[in-house]
């Protein structure tokens, strides 16, 4: 199909905008350069609308089913074998389409809103650059066609993450988070790479296509009931290579273990961690499960999905303890976005695969969409706060609901999108995600529901405390944020606002066959979850509207719970023991030491050996004459000696 | 016999007319300039280099007493020419040393006197000239070893050199009169024909063996090598580890390769152990040594030792292989020890520490003391890294790969001791390196043509492909 | 004179205008330039003549070839030719060493005989890279490792000395190794009656018996496999980086050290099959232990160039692993990897190089903040890491993803896990990449150091030539994959 | 050719001056008597030949020969030795062997 030729275009432009940003980085100065990027972005935007247009209302759609579209740029861009190479192209998809719209809309806010975040930077440039490279590898992330090629964009997410992070690279503790951030996605996509190298092996492909065909999961199928394929503490290895593949979606979504990074990448200028922290990359996992899909629920049963329902739940619930007890605004935000993505997680393993049985499939897509727009918005009105307030601390915060009206309205919507209150986006498909569950498993549905009346209770501890509370003394009184932040959260706001009212279930399913979904106000899983939202929204009033001293109280009652959570339960100390203690000091210390004293020492000791034969020997030659003459007999008769013994 | 085979022996003929011209002329000159005398000396020479270098013929004289080959007219003419070289080297030194002395003619008679033993030596086709040979080519040199009498060291280099050279040449002589009583003839065609191998044939062979291994310095006969060459005159140093040396080697691969085939299973791991034992201990001992000439003694001792390797493949390969060598050998150590030499007498310096810093006041006679060493070494594109592959390769011939690794292995630790006066003179900074000097114009034509020749013979295949093709001894 | 004789002829007459003409820095500069500027465009050149010749349907294993007898009584021939491999080879060398010149363009202490050795050396790395026969090959090997001897001993700083010893003691007992088996080689060729002969197209019709395979393959393995920095043979290239001067690093590093791997493809492997195959799993655990343990080394070291020699300990070790893994794709990688690693090596050392002459500190802990005060170099080292991490659109990533892709693609549980193993390098690299970044070019500015220089017209030029050639593999691998195939299939063949 | 005297005891004898010879010159430590071994050594070798030529070929006198040259050229070794050894004891006033060890190391 050629009418999505044009679909190259959308990751080439922020690519084009990067590397002309990046060269002349120096010779462009403020405005300019964010206008630029900002344009690009706006094509982008345009060009993905008219994308989603066309594919779901145009051509996507045939005999009932959504096509998926390949676009080949490049084939055999690196040829490994004859079957597996990185083929650059371009898969158009339900869900990639709405990857699309998902990137491009936030991608676009925050390029806007950071003309009046960013304003008076120095790095202001350098910052549009690194934008356009995170822009662009995203978009490539989402539209690949190939799985190498994904692990491709992956890293460059990666990298681009890394570098926003690092954005003021001249304090310690951004440059410490952004090596964080990297080197634990890092970790984890060595066992992405791990599970590719897995999959390639067995499927003897790399492309999604081919990938997630009926005829691949018949053929690993009949490959693991003949045994053809090694098991490893009794699942086949293939099995292993999606848990594998899913560690790599781990640690980009930061589900735990592999959450550790997340919070300190708050270091990065806020809207960055709007865009990568809250939105789109950090979704990333959600969309590769979500790509692999056919894979993870029919192999094996579906056994290597049990395992990101497990840590999807067991996430969104860690998350949400530790969001209850944080006082850094984005790092609140940040545990939320933890949480949250563990909620899509959860949908996806309690997923089925066909009809109206892959509610959950839907269900977590929807959530991501969802998602990305309220906490878009929220860290960008946290961005605004923190503009205005110059802090991160909620206890330097209070009574601004006065001085940032628009921001303080717009942050509400968020807050009740997140919490779950119809008719705000988040309503919608966190329902569903736990509709979902409900008929999975009581327990995953038990958490979720608990999670969700955490997850009230947070956003509006937040809230309260940051718009109500004691007024606080500011040296400059804070106000609203310049147009162009104010216009993209109010853009935002409108979106979490209606997006809820997309019929998801008829673009975006696990079969890709459209069904009809709707909520049903009567069920007693709505009332009770809503129930439950306002219970958490209620509770945080009382604690929370005016200064009261209910929250000391409680955070002694908890003791040492309280403690824990708010020290992340140690997750860090125990990365740096194993990473300091154990790896730096008990493993490369001693091999360093080893290589210095030991295998150098080794050829050292040859030389030295030589000198000190030498000089042990300096005496055979005693410039005595008469010695000579011994050793030169000697050697005669010795030699005679040899001879007449050996003839 | 007429007289036209007697040019055979030309060689021999011109060089025995230029030392009684020499010797008249020491006697007539006039005392007030016997500069003349040296230039006289040097011209005469250069007259018998040159005709050395044309072919005499092959075949051979008095009854097979003397030999001439092409190979061994080569052998002499190579020989010729490493003496013209050491010559142009010393004609500095004799001015400054001898002239007062009035020593300058005898040093050029004794030198050709002894070239004139070996080139009897190396023809020889008996016992008799062979022994003749090797005493004329040894006594002039000791002469010349002691010939600084006012020098302790040369003295007493001198006395070693004697006393070791005749215990040696009498070791031999009596293997030599244990063979004749077994094979009932001097001559080496009829020996040829008469080995039966009994016991005591045997151990004449090996007293034989071992007179012509002190001269060549192999362990454990090697003793006399570093105290002689460090005492003699740098000059005579070179001379001896040059051409007295390969001299000797070329009677030795003769000898083995020719005469006493027969005995070549027994001989081979005699001579597989004195290879291994010559390499260790000459580059043992070459590490720690500071003095330039003896550290150079010690490095030809090790040189002797890869020589052997191809003494064991014992046939056309190891001929060639071994001429070879000796050739680009004679070129390498000329050439180092020329500049030892020229420094020495310049400055009296002849530690490795004093080159310090010598490139920035010498730069040429550094990088001809680095050529020379990395010949010595055996690294490309010096011709040295050719002579050493091929000897390498004669032994490997026969299988010898583990003995290859030995000396593969010696060459490595030879490789450092050749580096550290090549570290003197160029990696270490001197604020006070010996001063920049002016080269005589003598030394310096002998430095350009060792150079020149050190870097054509071997990227230039054409001599060995000579030497291919006169190997055929046998 | 045939085009690739040139490539060995022109550095020589390089050498002789130096020597002739080269009064000062400037001309000797100038002079060196000139004639690398000239074998860039003989190298470009025949770059076109080989694509052209192979577009014309010429399909024979080697292109150019020349076969001029030598020493002729040994059937030792000056025998050349290149590939698709060494055309790329023959590149690469150009282009470092171009780049080192640009970054050695303030040499002060005898700019001439740097140039000289420089030049030398090159020529050395470009006979290597051009010779077919045994003997060729050799006498270009111990002429392209000699002049490090006195590169790092004369220019270079710290122990230098000491670091010069060693590297050439090592190298030379490593060229000793495969003399030895040079030998074997040669002799055995002989067996059947036929004329021994070092001419590996010739040897490579000729079998070798399976019994002195086995003997002789380690041999030349562990010879090339010590300048390749095979574990534990590898010591001599920590110090010896430390201590040489930027450009020799570069060229050491970028070409010099690549002779290893290629050696071992081009002919340890080629000519010893079975020896190959016997061997194999031995000296893949010492690869792979290579990589791993090079890489958690240098989370250790606090000097800049040390870390940098550990890195190439591990990324060469991926070469030598996806050599021995034997099969096509991990053969394409090994050889990405070795033109990769050059590229971005040199880059590193170059950095190094040019940071040090500012701040005359490799220490990464005495400094902090050098992206502010340099803020050119500062990008060119986060690429160089970023790169040497496996960032995709830089080289690194292709070759390495193809190494795996290769070594997993055995179908042996042994070597995947041994691919696995090798796999958890990227992320020690990214530990130590990023600590060194992380340490050194962010934070607040070391107070000292405000006022350094920045990067000067030269200094850009050497970054920039490497960089683009960086991203041009890395984001067109198939246009230097062509390359590449074509002659592992011809090289592979005696192996499966 | 001495009747009721063979080959062997002459040889016999010859060898045991040889050894007699070497005998001295490891132990004398006056550098004249060492020669003078020295001479003893190269004297047996004389006899040797003569006597091997006389016995085993008497036809061809390559033996006698042989031992003319070797008592010439004994006499010349033995004439530049003393010249050496007296030029020894000019400058250090002893010939004693053990003090000649300079050179070494």
């Amino acid at each position: 199909m050629n009418e999505f030729n044009y679909v190259y275009l959308i990751p080439l432009i922020p690519l084009l905008t990067f590397l002309f940003l990046g060269f002349f980085a120096k010779k462009i100065k403020e405005p300019i350069s964010g206008y630029i990027g900002t344009a690009s972005l706006a094509t982008v935007f345009i060009l993905s609308l008219y994308t989603a247009y066309k594919y779901f209302f145009v051509v996507g759609l045939v005999d009932g089913k959504y096509q998926a579209v390949r676009v080949m740029i490049k084939e055999a861009w690196l040829n490994f074998t004859d079957k597996l190479a990185i083929d650059v192209g371009i898969i158009i998809d339900p869900i990639s389409v709405m990857m699309l719209i998902v990137v491009s809309t936030i991608s676009f806010m925050v390029h806007i809103y950071s003309l009046g975040y960013m304003h008076g930077d120095n790095g202001f440039s350098r910052f549009y650059a690194y934008l356009s490279l995170f822009t662009f590898s995203m978009l490539g992330l989402v539209l690949s066609s190939n799985l190498f090629l994904i692990y491709v964009f992956w890293e460059l997410v990666g990298v681009s993450s890394f570098l926003l992070i690092g954005y003021y690279f001249e304090t310690p503790s951004a440059v410490a988070a952004s090596k964080k951030a990297f080197i634990v996605t890092r970790f984890a996509d060595m066992f992405f790479l791990i599970g590719i190298l897995m999959i390639g092996y067995f499927g003897q492909s790399f492309d999604f296509q081919t990938l997630n065909s009926e005829g691949m999961i018949e053929k690993i199928g009949h490959m693991i009931a003949n045994n053809q394929i090694y098991s490893f503490m009794g699942l086949s290895l293939f099995t292993w290579a999606l848990m594998l593949v899913y560690i790599g979606g781990m640690g980009k979504s930061a589900m735990f273990p592999l959450h550790i990074w997340l919070p300190d990448a708050m270091e990065g200028p806020t809207p960055v961690s709007a865009l990568i922290h809250a939105a789109t990359m950090v979704v990333a996992g959600v969309y590769l499960v979500a790509r692999l899909f056919p894979l993870y629920f029919h192999i094996e049963d579906g056994y290597a999905l049990g395992l990101v329902a497990i840590v999807g739940t067991f996430s969104a619930l860690f998350a949400a303890i530790i969001a209850l007890t944080q006082e850094d605004i984005k790092r609140v935000l940040a545990f939320s976005t933890m949480s949250q993505i563990g909620y899509m997680m959860m949908a996806l393993g309690v997923s089925k695969y066909e009809g109206h049985e892959g509610l959950g499939y839907m269900a977590g897509m929807f959530h991501l969409f969802t998602h990305a727009m309220f906490k878009g918005l929220l860290f960008l009105g946290a961005g605004a706060i923190i503009h205005a307030v110059h802090s991160n601390f909620m206890d330097k915060m209070g009574g601004l609901h006065k001085y940032m009206p628009i921001t303080s309205i717009t942050f509400l919507v968020a807050a009740l999108a997140i919490s779950g209150i119809p008719p705000f986006a988040g309503f919608f498909s966190k329902d569903e995600i736990l509709t979902a569950a409900y008929e999975y498993n009581k327990v995953i549905w038990f958490i979720g529901f608990l999670v969700a009346g955490m997850t009230a209770f947070y956003m509006f501890r937040l809230y309260f405390r940051i718009f109500f509370n004691k007024k606080k003394e500011y040296e400059h009184a804070p106000h609203d944020a310049p147009f162009s932040m104010s216009f993209a959260l109010i853009f935002l706001a409108i979106l979490a606002t209606t997006v809820g009212f997309i019929p998801f279930s008829e673009f975006v399913t696990a079969d890709r066959i459209p069904f009809q979904s709707h909520i049903d106000f009567g069920d007693p899983l709505v009332i009770g979850s809503i129930l439950m939202a306002l219970f958490g929204i209620g509770i945080a009033y009382i604690m929370y509207y005016k200064e009261t001293n209910y929250p000391q109280k409680l955070a002694k009652t908890m003791g040492v719970g309280y403690k824990w959570a708010k020290d992340k339960f140690y997750m860090d100390e125990l990365y740096i023991f194993v990473t300091h203690k154990i790896i730096f000091d008990r493993i490369s210390k001693p091999i360093a030491w080893f290589d210095r004293n030991v295998i150098d020492g080794f050829m050292n000791l040859i030389g030295l050996t030589m000198e000190k034969l030498s000089d042990k020997t300096k005496g055979l030659q005693s410039g005595r004459l008469q010695d000579y003459a011994m050793y030169f007999i000697g050697g005669v008769i010795g030699i005679i000696m040899l001879v007449v013994y050996f003839k | 016999m007429n007289l036209d085979t007697f040019m055979l022996m030309r060689d021999e003929i011109v060089l025995t007319g230029i030392l009684l011209i020499l010797l008249i002329a020491e006697v007539l000159w006039s005392p007030k300039n016997k500069k003349g005398l040296i230039y006289l000396g040097l011209l005469l020479f250069a007259g018998y280099t040159l005709q050395s270098f044309f072919s005499m013929g092959t075949g051979s004289l008095f009854g097979g007493s003397f030999k001439a080959y092409p190979l061994v007219n080569f052998f002499k003419a190579s020989l010729a020419f490493g003496v013209m070289v050491i010559l142009l080297q010393s004609v500095e030194w004799i001015k400054q040393k001898l002239l007062p002395n009035d020593f300058s003619a005898e040093f050029f008679i004794l030198i050709f006197a002894s070239l004139l033993g070996i080139n009897f030596m190396v023809s020889s086709g008996d016992f008799l000239i062979f022994y003749i040979g090797l005493e004329l080519a040894t006594m002039p040199v000791i002469a010349l070893t002691a010939f600084e009498f006012y020098n302790h060291r040369s003295v007493e280099a001198g006395v070693k050199y004697i006393m070791l050279a005749s215990v040696s040449s009498a070791i031999l002589l009596f293997g030599v009169s244990l063979v004749y009583a077994t094979a009932g003839s001097i001559f080496f065609d009829d020996i040829k024909g008469a080995l039966q191998l009994p016991l005591l044939e045997i151990i004449g062979l090996v007293m034989i063996f071992t007179g012509i291994a002190f001269k060549i310095s192999l362990v454990p006969f090697h003793f006399w090598a570093a105290d002689v060459y460090e005492g003699a005159p740098t000059v005579v140093s070179n001379y001896l580890s040059v051409i007295s040396k390969a001299g000797a080697v070329y009677v030795l691969m003769t000898l083995l390769f020719i005469t006493f085939r027969v005995f070549e299973t027994e001989w081979n791991w005699i001579m597989y152990g004195i290879a291994i034992l010559t390499m260790f201990v000459g580059n043992i001992f070459a590490l720690r040594q500071q003095n330039m000439k003896r550290f150079l003694a010690f490095s030809s001792i090790a040189q002797a030792g890869f020589i052997l390797l191809a003494m064991l493949s014992n046939d056309q390969m190891g001929v060639k292989a071994i001429i070879y060598f000796l050739l680009i050998y004679i070129f390498s150590n000329i050439a180092a020890f020329g500049v030892v030499h020229i420094i020495s007498l310049k400055t009296g310096k002849e530690n490795i520490d004093d080159y310090n810093g010598l490139y920035t006041s010498n730069p040429k006679l550094s990088l001809a003391l680095m050529i020379a060493l990395f010949s010595l070494a055996g690294i490309p594109p010096v011709s040295g890294f050719f002579a050493k592959f091929f000897l390498y390769a004669a032994a490997a011939s026969k299988g010898y790969y583990v003995l290859i690794f030995i000396a593969v292995l010696n060459v490595t630790i030879s490789l450092y001791y050749y580096l550290l006066p090549i570290r003197a003179a160029f990696l270490r900074r001197n604020e006070h390196p010996i001063p920049y000097f002016k080269i005589d114009i003598f030394s310096k034509i002998a430095l350009v043509i060792v150079m020149v020749g050190l870097m054509v013979l071997g990227l230039y295949s054409g001599v060995f492909s000579y030497i291919s093709s006169i190997s055929n001894i046998f | 004179m045939d085009i690739l004789s040139l490539f060995v002829v022109v550095p020589v007459l390089i050498v002789l205008a130096m020597v002739f003409f080269a009064k000062d820095l400037k001309r000797a500069r100038i002079i060196a330039l000139v004639g690398m500027l000239v074998q860039l465009a003989m190298s470009v050149n025949l770059i076109v003549k080989y694509m052209a010749v192979r577009n014309g349907g010429d399909h024979s294993i080697m292109l150019f070839t020349r076969n001029i007898p030598w020493f002729a009584e040994f059937n030792a021939h000056y025998h050349i030719g290149v590939d698709g491999i060494s055309v790329l080879m023959i590149l690469l060398t150009t282009l470092i060493v171009i780049a080192g010149i640009f970054v050695s363009w303030k040499i002060d202490y005898l700019p001439k005989e740097f140039f000289i050795s420089l030049i030398v050396l090159a020529s050395g790395v470009y006979g290597f890279f051009i010779s077919l026969d045994l003997f060729t090959m050799f006498v270009f090997y111990e002429i392209a490792v000699i002049p490090m001897y006195l590169l790092i001993g004369i220019w270079g700083s710290g122990p230098r000395e000491y670091a010069a010893m060693k590297l050439t003691l090592m190298l030379m007992g490593a060229s000793a190794l495969l003399l030895v088996a040079l030998f074997g080689i040669y002799f055995y060729s002989g067996m059947n009656g036929q004329t021994p002969t070092f001419d590996i197209l010739e040897l490579s019709q000729r079998q070798m018996p399976f019994d002195a395979q086995k003997i002789f393959f380690p041999l030349a393995f562990i010879g090339f496999g010590t300048i390749g920095a095979l574990f534990p043979f590898h010591t001599w290239s920590p110090d010896g980086h430390a201590s040489a001067p930027t450009a020799v690093s570069m060229l050491h590093a970028g070409v010099l050290m690549k002779l290893g791997g290629y050696g071992i493809f081009r002919f340890a492997m080629f000519l010893m099959p079975a020896g190959a195959l016997f061997w194999q799993d031995f000296f893949l655990i010492l690869a792979v232990t290579g990589v791993t343990y090079g890489a958690l080394s240098a989370i250790q070291q606090t000097d800049l160039k040390y870390i940098n020699a550990y890195s190439s300990v591990s990324h060469l070790g991926l070469v030598l692993f996806a050599l021995l893994m034997i099969n096509k794709t991990a053969w394409n990688g090994a050889m990405l990897q070795t033109l990769s690693h050059g590229f971005i090596t040199a880059l590193f050392f170059a950095l190094i190089g040019m940071i040090y002459g500012r701040t005359h500190v490799r220490d990464i802990t005495k400094m902090r903040g050098m992206m502010r005060i340099v803020p050119f170099l500062g990008v060119g080292y986060v690429i160089a890491a970023l790169a040497n991490l496996g960032l995709p659109g830089f080289s690194g990533f292709v070759s390495e993803m193809t190494i795996f892709v290769g070594g997993f693609s055995n179908h042996d549980l042994y070597k995947q896990a041994l691919t696995v193993l090798a796999v958890t390098s990227i992320v020690v690299t990214a530990v130590y990449m990023l600590r060194l970044t992380g340490r050194m070019l962010f934070g607040p500015v070391t107070k000292i150091y405000t006022n350094l220089p920045r990067a000067f017209w030269y200094e850009k030029t050497a970054i920039a030539i490497l960089v683009v050639f960086m991203t041009l593999i890395g984001t067109l691998p198939f246009w230097w994959l062509q390359f590449i195939e074509e002659s592992v299939d011809n090289f592979i063949k005696p192996l499966i | 050719m001495i009747e009721g005297v063979t080959l062997v005891e002459i040889m016999s004898l010859t060898t045991i001056l040889f050894f007699i010879g070497v005998y001295g010159f490891l132990t004398r430590t006056n550098l004249m008597a060492m020669l003078m071994s020295l001479e003893l050594m190269i004297n047996a070798e004389a006899v040797n030949f003569v006597s091997i030529n006389k016995y085993l070929s008497p036809a061809i006198l390559q033996g006698q020969i042989f031992s003319l040259f070797i008592i010439a050229l004994a006499a010349a070794e033995t004439a530049l030795a003393v010249a050496i050894i007296l030029h020894l004891f000019r400058l250090t006033n002893t010939i004693d062997v053990k003090e000649v060890k300079t050179l070494k190391y």
